[in-house]
């Protein structure tokens, strides 16, 4: 299990790369990246990414943690940026790893719901129309339902 | 009791600082949320409506009735939105 | 949407960068790449797909056809080699791109689902014990109830 | 009618051959299977359990039942393990 919080850019093709040779038992390997978003209606300036120093690292290593016992993960690897960044830059990656595909899916697929509400980030966007804090959706506490 | 209080993202903008040590005998988060609202406006501003702030104690979160023994770090927050 | 049917290796994490920056209204990306997996019990030498040229092709752009009619996706791609190959070798990758995580996590999980069953292509094991086709799992067939 | 056949994984091994062209009469896929399995054992040994292979007319799956009409390429295999 590989955790990162970091201010610095990551290279999202390298890690994923890297991760996937690590092992030779390894079947399937799943990615996620989330990138800054731009949109042509209200173009974005850049973002900003707070977090919980200490709190961040340790609510991440429980989410993986739960993964690992819910699903047959070889592997799993959270990257997490934060401080500010321009659309485009990758924001954070998981990547999970597993014999067959079933495992590394819903696991990062996981991964992703309980790390969108339960870690402690919170996103500012610097828009021209104006700089606010992102809204957490109804949508993404709904989600932890599912699992 | 000494307890260190760090407030992120609008909460920190409105209280206007990013952490403080408070001296407290409050028994639970709800209680030290009242005294924290009494003290000042900023505070009562901040912590107006409950529903839309999260809180953790000892970097572990909880719900506003948990109660403050033993504990030495408390955090208030909005909901997250990381990922 | 970018299909690619070849002998050739490819550069997953390559190909994941400059899928994921290809867009800047891409937020979400999600990555599967299927990988010659061994085990200890019973090693692999050596893997071979066979597929069927021209039904191959057209067998994966109507899988991800289907995918951009049921999902958001900004971009889709699918690598698939045949060939011989050994373990820790890449065998196929997936890549979904969409504003949000919900989109791109359904349609990469549903073209690998479909990909499994119903693109034609065939894996033979060679090992030390023996040759051998690789056998369709009933579990395989029954995923496809799940879309 | 003349048709295109093509034989991949074990049903290409227990016929010995990837693709061979024939002329027939048959109206069905079903019944261009049984007139090749009346040729010769292999054609017999490979068709022997419908269950266990997948047909394609002209690169499109389909079943057993389907009209060789306007057909002029027909494929055998088994279930497919790509992935």
């Amino acid at each position: 299990m590989d955790i990162r919080v970091q201010a610095e850019a990551f290279d999202f093709g390298a890690e994923a790369n890297s991760f996937a040779q690590a092992r030779t038992d390894t079947g399937a390997v799943v990615t996620f990246c989330g990138i800054v978003r731009d949109t042509e209606i209200d173009p974005l300036n850049s973002m900003e990414i707070e977090h919980y120093p200490g709190m961040t690292e340790r609510a991440l290593a429980e989410i993986a943690a739960e993964a690992q016992r819910r699903w047959a993960l070889l592997d799993v690897l959270i990257i997490h940026r934060y401080g500010l960044m321009t659309p485009g830059e990758k924001i954070m990656m998981v990547a999970t790893a597993s014999a067959h595909r079933a495992d590394a899916f819903a696991a990062a697929d996981f991964l992703m719901d309980y790390l969108k509400s339960r870690a402690p980030f919170w996103k500012k966007e610097h828009r021209t129309a104006g700089t606010d804090w992102v809204q957490a959706k109804e949508s993404d506490e709904a989600a932890l339902g599912r699992w | 009791m000494r307890l260190e209080l760090l407030y992120f993202a609008w909460v920190r903008e409105r209280i206007g600082i990013p952490r403080e040590t408070v001296e407290t005998e409050a028994q639970t988060v709800a209680a030290l949320v009242s005294e924290l609202s009494a003290r000042e406006d900023r505070y009562a501003l901040a912590f107006s409506d409950l529903t839309s702030l999260r809180v953790a104690v000892d970097q572990v979160l909880t719900d506003f009735d948990a109660p403050l023994s033993e504990a030495r770090e408390v955090a208030f927050f909005p909901p997250m939105t990381g990922g």
